[in-house]
């Protein structure tokens, strides 16, 4: 048999976790470049995967199939198709910015207290810790993107949630307005809060997951979504139902939909910026990925059923969203919100069912994890540099940091997705498609546009112009390290947004396959129809 | 040649960049790059015009298909270029105006430690004016829309420590971005309705009719009316016009070029380019032709009540844009009036702004009229060029405003019915206001004797004239306001240019074109008498009183800023902070009102294990019974 | 009663002696449940055990019948009744329930288990039976040996290491390690002198005391108590009666027999609660 | 008389038993009453041996009472040992199971 790439793919930043972990305590820096190297070079694994992914192949490529608990037709399989390339890519692309921000975030406090610096010295662990934990999350977020058999993608799915848990709870900003203590107790707070919500949610799914084997006598998707679509597996309609919404359930806790959703801001909050972008720019986007690959696939007619709803429940979290960050004081949670309402728009994209609709979900979700990725980190280096996540505490740093403040304006108008940036193509795909079958929801999600400008220039107006305050007069403008981190990234969003051709053909194919799953074309235009 | 035209485009948008990322080591050179490569752009739209020319009228339409842009599914966008006689009007604007205001510039923000930025700013937005009039589909033209947009946004707020300027920019790009709204809906529509946006086939090319008159009048009507939207909040019509003013917080050479040139006309162009359309549906045209009305006696009735001479400018501009879109709702009577009228008004409204900019500069940066006063004796170019550019603008007989404005007028007749009437006297009453208001600058300005005093420092404003690099741009401009409208008018000549574009009627109006010109004399005669008996007479007093009840009322621009904000701001503040709350007691209280309860029960459970060995042994022992119990029922069934 | 009787059928008599030493078995398990006194449940649970082993001589089963009595009611229940000796003999705990609804809840669970089981029996009631007969036909003892020793060998070796490890296990349990080299007499007799405090052996107990008991203080010339004059053991054990009290208990004792003869309610005697609580 | 009896009184001193050890808080005689128990189960067995005419039932009460001895021994020590260290052999005391 042939070398089984995917596996490859997950299993080497799996590795590199372990590696990193390993380090001893000492040699804090060469664990930072190893877990650095370990998730170059699956970022070249990833390419690799992208090279020999033939577009116009069959529907699930690269596939990989052994049996593992051969009792319950639980098969380790692996496949991937047009989307779970382009978000494992994604993916893969994204780790290693987010560890060269999160560079100095896990370092021995430097206070004046002995025993801290005694702990500097030597036995200070976490800083392994960190960045172990973070291969280990893009390893399960990788496989998860790559599993066709539900069980597998349900053990990654949960799983995800533990390094997840330490990440977010055992790691803040070094500075909080109201002392080390009050953190802590907040990261808790949220860490656990981001626990419960996805484990409801997890249990709730392996009920379905159950059910599914039941009914199915497998846990194959391909098998099950074979059998669906030409008829020779029939679910009771009712059946059907529970099953969907036992995964969609899942799926948007994770995403988050609206009114699943204030787990998000508490750990984007509390968490380093390095982390928060690792929740919103990777570990969500399994949620909306798996809406698509196994909601639609297995439970065509239920998908059918709920939209209505879902497309209700998406459009509330576009406004409600954006409406929320306007008024957030935090900058982190500012951006939060924000992805609260562009997740509702990537929901909308896919369950409008029509192939403008999910290919720009589908391009919406890699965007987002770019602009997010660029804007949040500016963000943190803005908050390293103060010591402060308050809005209020900024003004005037474009005047002392000009490079910092012109980045940070390109994130934030790829967040509002202004045209010629990567976020406005998908954005408007989603809103094609879902107007030419929903003109009213379509319309409303339209406003969504003019919140985003508006939170995005509030939030830039406050910290970036203006008088500048004493406290910033201060402040360094980039360092060559960030500007490593976010060159690359802008640079990536103003060609995406130019040039977003290469994603949406690898994409194309794959939401084709989709639609038919689901048996919907795409409406004719008045004019032909009328022919 | 066709492949020129992405040139056009790549020229400006090359100095953007380098400007933007050169970074410091720039600094020195970086206005001379912007300015050459603007110019540079012009030269290009110089040879493609010449090229046209010498082409027959009918196929003067070049078309660049660059790259596919957005190919999902039925949805085809590409990056492709269409050039035909509007566009190039319009490149040939936009690259001769700004070319002459990057030199302006040179001068205008020497002082400025950011010059370099800012020039690179000026070079984005050229680029992005050029997409918008280049663009081959709604989808890109989209993009050089908010790009304009962004442009303006960034240059607005040039000056952004002042938290005023930061407001403003602010300001202008959010009310723009309601009228994106009008514009992605509009696409959409167009989208769903025909399955595609692009030129060629919606509006039709090369002679053949296109598709868009194939659609119900309904669904043009609605796509029609969404278009008027994007007009409105580019072009500062009536409702979206409040940005407009707090514009003028920006540079005076970006007040001239964007906010008086070029970008505010886009809505002129999105409608005319539009014709297609908008002709399928009689209804939005009157819609289109009423906010046309209604804004040009707004900003007149505005401007005569600044003492701030941009924002009196500002004023102005909205009105001459009103005529614009008037024109523009007329249909094919109007279109190429409006277009005419748009090209002679970039020239001298630019003017009149480059004027006012160097006044300022002579003034150190003083904006109040009423401190003016007398200046025609310091800056003699200034005020000729002003001068010709008051001139022009109110419409003297035989400079550019007169022949534009004139037809405008004729035309809003020519609509016939009482509609026409309506509007035509409108357009008169509007010709009556221009003459007073733009008098009054003129008089507050350069005649009356000197009325400023030293400034908070106590040094006294010595005006001077400008340096040439501004003088320059000032006369060329001067030139444009006062011969183009006649070199334009003269054998029809841009009517005939244009008129495969656009198409051209001429409707039968009620009343003949000569009465039309006497009574625009008449009532042109009258504003400005007014305004002599007002300001030229008497002493101008250097606190404005406290004015009739139009008057407070025109100075806060007829309170439509505070009916936003009071409704939208605070309004939106109110929405805003309580569903704050909300998310944060409601939704979030939810959960752990969940989480509590399961706590207490689990406590509440808890005292069971009570931790005696013996009550163990009785759930033990009870357990014991119920499992005999279990078997003996077993075995009984 | 002959082995070949008991062998295949049950005479009357057997029926006799079931029914009267049944009785007598159960009373007794009933007193071995509701005795104060731990000496007398023990006593009680003796009787019962002995009864057993009487039906199982009726069940032709010599041989566990002998060894009931040798091993239970011969060591274990002396064991027992040792154990209860250390614990202390007067030592008696009332059957005061502490815990909440225990005792309901066991008496209920109780009764439900008893009748479900011995419904289950009558349910599962077979009328005839075959008899030891031939299975003791060459001594019950030879039987049991030749199944222990062929089928059951492994079993049986199993359980005698069972009892090794419970002796060991006994002695490692009551076992406590002497940390330092016990004192020699002279020893002691130095430390008594340089503390300095009873050089004089410790009074005698109940001397002076009106009740010449072990467990009584005897009064200091002063007249008030002094715990030293009891064995330390029964200081231990909290088990020192208090002179001043004496007559009053000695009363109270009487009142309460009277009133346990006219059976109401028991009021207890104010040492017997001391007692008591020393006992848990 | 039909030897079901004996089995009828096995039960009965079992559940007696049973029943003990969950009302008495001493020690010492919860531990009789769980001889008690063992003894009721070996009167069962013996009878039931009797009734299948084979010697294993009273092979296994022989056992039990082996595993009786044990348990005895090692339980008496417990209780010697718990007196001991808190001068008390009730079983309430001992309540550290809780939380």
């Amino acid at each position: 048999m042939s070398f089984p790439l995917l596996t490859a793919t997950a299993a080497l930043p799996a590795i590199g976790a372990v590696l990193t972990a390993a380090v001893p305590a000492a040699r804090r820096n060469a664990a930072k470049s190893l877990a650095l190297v370990f998730s170059l070079a699956t970022l070249a694994l990833a390419i690799v995967v992208l090279v020999r992914f033939d577009p116009d192949g069959g529907r699930y490529q690269l596939t990989e199939s052994h049996s593992w608990i051969a009792d319950f037709g639980v098969r380790y399989e692996l496949g991937v198709d047009g989307i779970g390339v382009a978000l494992v890519v994604l993916t893969a692309l994204l780790i290693p910015f987010i560890i060269l921000a999160g560079w100095h975030d896990a370092d021995p406090l430097e206070t004046g207290d002995a025993s801290l610096s005694s702990y500097a010295a030597g036995r200070w662990r976490p800083t392994q810790g960190f960045f172990a934990l973070i291969l280990a999350v893009e390893a399960m977020v990788i496989i998860s993107f790559e599993a066709t058999d539900v069980f597998v993608f349900y053990i990654f799915f949960e799983a995800m949630l533990i390094p997840m848990y330490f990440l977010i709870g055992g790691f803040g900003d070094r500075a909080h307005e109201h002392g080390e203590e009050a953190a802590s107790t907040q990261r808790s707070y949220a860490a656990v809060k981001f626990l419960l919500y996805n484990l409801v949610g997890g249990l709730i799914m392996l009920a379905a997951v159950i059910g599914l084997y039941v009914v199915a006598g497998n846990f194959s998707l391909t098998e099950i979504a074979e059998a669906r679509a030409n008829g020779t597996l029939d679910m009771a309609t009712n059946t059907e139902r529970w099953l969907f919404l036992g995964f969609f359930f899942a799926f948007a806790v994770k995403a988050p939909l609206w009114p699943l959703h204030t787990w998000l801001p508490n750990a984007m909050g509390e968490s380093t910026t390095p982390v928060a972008v690792l929740i919103t720019a990777v570990v969500d986007k399994v949620g909306t990925f798996a809406m698509l690959r196994f909601c639609l696939q297995l439970f065509p007619e239920a998908s059918k059923w709920a939209t209505p709803a879902i497309l209700v429940l998406a459009v509330i979290s576009i406004i409600y969203g954006a409406l929320l960050a306007v008024g957030q004081r935090d900058i982190k949670r500012l951006v939060a919100y924000a992805s609260i309402s562009h997740f509702g728009f990537i929901i909308l994209g896919i369950f409008a069912m029509t192939s403008q609709g999910q290919s720009g979900a589908t391009l919406y979700m890699v965007n987002h994890g770019i602009s997010t990725a660029a804007l949040m980190l500016v963000a943190g280096f803005l908050i390293s540099r103060r010591g402060s996540r308050l809005i209020a505490d900024y003004g005037g740093v474009q005047k002392v940091a000009p490079v910092l403040a012109g980045t940070f304006l390109i994130g934030g108008l790829a967040t509002l997705s202004l045209p010629g940036l990567a976020p406005f193509v998908s954005e408007f795909l989603v809103l094609v498609g879902t107007f030419e079958r929903y003109p009213a929801i379509g319309i409303v999600a339209t406003f969504g546009i003019v919140l985003a400008a508006l939170y995005t220039l509030v939030l830039y107006q406050r910290t970036m112009t203006g008088p500048v305050k004493p406290e910033v007069s201060a402040m360094p403008d980039l360092r060559a390290r960030e500007l490593l981190v976010v060159a690359p990234l802008i640079v990536l969003l103003i060609f995406l947004g130019v040039y977003p051709k290469p994603v949406t053909d690898i994409v194309d194919p794959a939401v084709k396959q989709t639609l038919s799953d689901v048996h919907k074309k795409d409406p004719q235009p008045e004019v032909e129809a009328a022919k | 040649m066709e492949n020129l035209i992405a040139l056009l485009i790549a020229a400006p948008l090359l100095g953007a960049a380098v400007l933007l990322v050169g970074g410091r080591r720039l600094d020195a050179v970086g206005h001379w790059i912007g300015t050459l490569l603007s110019s540079v752009s012009f030269v290009f739209g110089v040879i493609l015009f010449s090229d046209l020319l010498s082409r027959d009228a009918e196929d003067r339409t070049l078309t660049q298909h660059l790259f596919s842009w957005i190919p999902v599914g039925g949805f085809q966008a590409d990056v492709a270029f269409r050039l035909d006689q509007l566009s190039m009007t319009f490149v040939l604007l936009i690259t001769g105006v700004g070319s002459l205001i990057h030199l302006y510039s040179v001068g205008y923000m020497e002082h400025d430690e950011r010059r370099r930025r800012f020039f690179g700013y000026l070079n984005l937005f050229l680029a992005a004016m050029l997409l918008l009039v280049l663009a081959d589909n709604y989808l890109l033209l989209y993009v050089g829309w908010e790009g304009v947009g962004l442009a303006s946004y960034l240059l607005i707020g040039f000056w952004q420590h002042k938290p005023s300027a930061a407001t403003a920019a602010k300001k202008a790009f959010l009310v723009n971005r309601v009228g994106d709204i009008g514009l992605s809906i509009a696409i959409m529509l167009m989208f769903t309705t025909f399955g595609t946006f692009a030129f060629g086939p919606l509006l039709g090319a090369e002679g053949e009719p296109g598709i868009a008159g194939d659609a119900s009048e309904g669904r043009l009507t609605a796509i029609a009316l969404m278009l008027l939207l994007a007009a409105c909040g580019k072009s500062a019509q009536v409702p979206l016009q409040s940005w407009l003013g707090d514009a003028m917080e920006g540079p005076t050479p970006v007040s001239a070029l964007i906010h008086a040139a070029t970008m505010v006309t886009a809505g002129v162009y999105l409608i005319v380019r539009s014709a297609a359309i908008f002709n399928g549906a009689p209804d939005a045209q009157l819609v289109v032709t009423v906010v046309g009305a209604v804004t040009l006696l707004f900003g007149a009735i505005v401007g005569c009540a600044k003492d701030d001479i941009k924002k009196a400018l500002a004023g102005s501009t909205m009105s001459q844009i009103g005529y614009m879109v008037l024109a523009a709702g007329l249909g094919p009577i109007g279109y190429v009036f409006a277009i005419m009228h748009l090209v002679t008004h970039g020239f001298f409204k630019a003017g009149l702004f480059l004027g006012a900019g160097s006044v300022m500069h002579g003034m150190n940066d003083e904006v109040d009229m009423r401190k003016y006063g007398g200046l025609r004796k310091y800056m003699p170019i200034t005020f000729v060029t002003f001068g010709l550019g008051y001139l022009a603008i109110i419409g003297f007989p035989g400079l550019s405003g007169f022949f534009s404005k004139d037809k405008i007028i004729e035309a809003a007749f020519a609509k016939g019915g009482t509609e026409g009437w309506i509007l035509g006297g409108c357009a008169l009453l509007g010709a009556a206001i221009t003459a007073y208001y733009m008098t009054r600058v003129m008089l507050m300005t350069f005649f009356g004797e000197k009325r400023w005093q030293p400034d908070a420092e106590g040094h006294e404003p010595h005006p001077h004239e400008s340096p040439r690099s501004m003088t320059i741009p000032m006369i060329v401009l001067a030139f444009g306001s006062v011969f183009a409208g006649g070199f334009f008018s003269i054998g029809d000549r841009f009517l005939h240019w244009l008129e495969p574009v656009t198409g051209h009627s001429h409707g039968d109006s009620p009343v003949s074109a000569l009465t039309v010109t006497l009574a625009t004399m008449v009532v042109l005669v009258v504003g400005v008498a007014i305004a002599y008996a007002q300001y030229g007479r008497r002493p101008v007093p250097i606190v404005a009183p406290r004015g009739s009840l139009l008057t407070r009322a025109a100075r806060r621009d007829l309170f439509q800023d505070d009916f936003n904000h009071v409704v939208l701001v605070r309004g939106g503040e109110h929405l805003t902070r309580s569903l704050v709350y909300v998310d944060h007691t409601l939704v979030d209280g939810v959960v752990n009102g969940t989480a509590a309860s399961v706590g207490g029960l689990s406590g509440r459970l808890r005292r069971v294990q009570n931790g005696f060995a013996r009550s163990y042994a009785v759930s033990m022992f009870g357990g014991a019974a119920v499992l005999i119990a279990a078997t003996l029922l077993m075995r009984a069934v | 009663m002959s082995a070949q009787l008991a062998a295949y059928s049950t005479s009357t008599g057997e029926a006799v002696q079931f029914w009267v030493l049944g009785t007598v078995a159960v009373i007794g398990a009933l007193c071995t449940v509701f005795m104060k006194r731990a000496v007398h449940s023990a006593l009680c649970l003796a009787g019962t055990m002995i009864v057993l082993a009487v039906f199982y001589l009726a069940n032709g089963a010599y041989f566990l019948g002998i060894v009931q009595i040798v091993v239970y009611t011969g060591a274990i229940m002396m064991l027992f009744l040792f154990v209860v000796m250390l614990v202390g003999v007067t030592a008696a705990d009332s059957l005061k329930e502490t815990i909440k609804g225990q005792r309901w809840l066991a008496l209920v669970s109780g009764l439900g288990f008893g009748i479900l089981l011995i419904a289950g029996i009558g349910n599962a009631s077979l009328t005839e039976f075959s008899g030891l007969a031939e299975a003791n036909a060459n001594g019950n003892v030879e039987g049991l040996a030749a199944l222990i020793f062929t089928k059951y060998v492994f079993a049986f070796e199993i359980t005698g290491a069972l009892l090794i490890t419970a002796t060991v296990g006994a002695m490692v349990l009551t076992h406590r390690e002497r940390t330092e080299r016990a004192k020699t007499q002279r020893e002691l007799a130095e430390l008594r002198v340089r503390e300095g405090k009873h050089v004089p052996p410790l009074p005698a107990p109940g001397v002076y005391a009106r009740h010449n008991a072990v467990d009584i203080q005897g009064l200091l010339p002063d007249g008030t108590p002094s715990e030293l004059t009891v064995s330390k053991t029964l200081r231990e054990r909290g088990q020192i009666r208090d002179v001043s009290t004496e007559a009053m208990n000695d009363l109270k004792a009487l009142e309460q027999r009277a009133e346990e003869r006219l059976e109401r309610a028991a009021i207890e005697p104010p040492h017997l609660k001391r007692t008591e609580e020393a006992s848990k | 008389m039909n030897p079901v009896n004996y089995l009828y009184l096995a039960a009965l001193l079992f559940t007696i038993g049973a029943t003990g050890v969950l009302i008495r808080r001493n020690a010492i005689v919860v531990f009789m009453c769980i001889e008690l128990m063992l003894n009721a189960c070996n009167l069962a067995f013996v009878t039931f041996s009797r009734m299948h005419g084979n010697l294993d039932g009273q092979i296994i009460a022989f056992f039990t009472m082996v595993v009786a001895a044990a348990e005895v021994v090692v339980g008496l020590a417990i209780i010697v040992s718990l007196f001991r260290s808190r001068h008390s052999a009730s079983v309430d005391d001992a309540s550290l199971m809780k939380l």
